[in-house]
């Protein structure tokens, strides 16, 4: 159903050097931040310390779901850890800037220049 | 062409909007990135509207423009709340760790710098929100 | 809680009644079975209004029921135009090879049979198709 | 952007045995049908006398599309080809049956039960 397009769909992976991946696909509204806080708190808690998002799939969000990505940030940055976000859209990229995101994550065109940055200084 | 939408505070509600957004938006030859800006300041002034807005439902009307220049995307959002002082700056919470970084109030800042004209008018049981996006514009 | 649209004529508009089908539908606890069943039944209503409604506009009503039997969503497509006998059987065009198998004509059959109640009523210059999904229905 | 989760998205490959695939995945409306259509056309006229679609990804339909569907289902038939259908929604399903669709092709559940008896039977 088309139920299925914008509801988000989270998935994660644990990958070598204390590198999680969380991908997520749809509307990142209030449920939809909230599912990606889910997943990085899991990520976080089996010793992930850097956190990459890969936003393929995802062309809708609201300030709501973005101020939850900022308050995983604060939490993550607060521990120590850092965060990095892979396939914005223009406007995702656009709304990253305005509020501010930017200055405290990295942003990389696709997955594997994230992966290969993040690789190589982990 | 005129899309006029009357919508109840029901969650994602805001999507029939941003759909209406899309399909408008594409009769006109918009870009998708274009039409994503549109649908992205749509949806945040919907939520303004059924955050603030506080009655049980509110309107939308998309319209299309072909005038003078160029093709042009014109979206009103409005609510029958309470209203407030468009000139006031938003209240924000500014967070612990990232200092001057806040976390929330950034609807009408995402709105004005995603469309090309915005234009706010309240009053007590009126609240309308007119925004514009030019197809091919800046 | 009703959702009401005023549709112009624009390529894939009918989206715009199944986004908002969708978010009502979901809002009562749909299963996407039932939901794809009424999405499909307002697409094939909101055809006919475009395609013989002749109007530059027609109106859709989607509407939650949670009385008596159960939630259900009650859809209304209205147009304005030149009306047609709901009981007349519809105008076929039989396919040459695939025999009695007709190739159009299967709007209203593809209603009838994927909703739970289905009142057709036009007159020149008013048509309206209502029709009925209950949840967790038949 | 939205757009895409709807504009029908067509992909062909030509299998052994004269068996073509077309997979498409979005609204089978006029145009949607008519790109399929065109799929088709391309797979018949490079030798393919089967053709599966799979529908994976496709939750919206609408009776000019299907009525496309009956009349690629026609031509294909005319020649002496067979049509079948895999990966359809119980709502596509029951589509298919009441405009009688399912009189002339067949239809499996998912596309290896389709490629296994489409193969054996080729
Ligand atoms: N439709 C509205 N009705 C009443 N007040 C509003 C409306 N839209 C915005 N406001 C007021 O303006 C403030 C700033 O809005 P905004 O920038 O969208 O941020 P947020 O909604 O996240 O607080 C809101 O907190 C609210 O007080
Ligand atoms: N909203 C309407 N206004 C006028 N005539 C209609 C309307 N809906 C249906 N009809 C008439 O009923 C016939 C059958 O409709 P339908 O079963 O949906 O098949 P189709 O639209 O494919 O012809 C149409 O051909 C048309 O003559």
């Amino acid at each position: 159903m088309m139920q299925q397009e914008e509801k988000l769909r989270v998935s994660t992976e644990q990958l070598e050097g204390g590198l999680g991946l969380v991908a997520a696909a749809g509307y990142i509204n209030n449920e939809g931040g909230q599912a990606i806080a889910d997943a990085v708190n899991e990520l976080v808690a089996s010793g992930c310390r850097t956190i990459l998002i890969d936003l393929e799939g995802t062309r809708i969000i609201n300030s709501i779901g973005i101020s939850i990505l900022l308050e995983i940030l604060d939490r993550l940055m607060e521990s120590g850890g850092t965060m990095a976000f892979c396939n914005l859209t223009p406007t995702i990229a656009r709304t990253f800037e305005i509020m501010g995101l930017v200055q405290y994550a990295r942003i990389f065109p696709d997955r594997a220049a994230a992966l290969a940055a993040l690789g190589r200084d982990g | 062409m005129e899309v006029a939408l009357t919508l109840p505070l029901v969650p994602d509600v805001e999507l029939i909007a941003a759909r209406a957004v899309q399909v408008m938006g594409r009769s006109l030859g918009m870009t998708d990135g274009e039409l994503e800006s549109v649908t992205v300041a749509t949806v945040e002034a919907c939520l303004n509207a059924m955050e603030h807005g506080g009655q049980t439902c509110f309107f939308v009307r998309v319209n299309t423009h072909r005038e003078d220049g160029g093709p042009s995307l014109e979206v009103e959002i409005e609510d029958h709340g309470v209203g407030f002082d468009p000139q006031a700056p938003p209240r924000t919470s500014p967070s612990r760790i990232l200092g001057c970084v806040a976390k929330r109030g950034w609807g009408l800042t995402l709105i004005r710098e995603l469309m090309d004209e915005v234009d706010v008018r309240s009053r007590p049981g009126k609240t309308v929100v007119r925004m514009v996006k030019h197809v091919g514009g800046a």
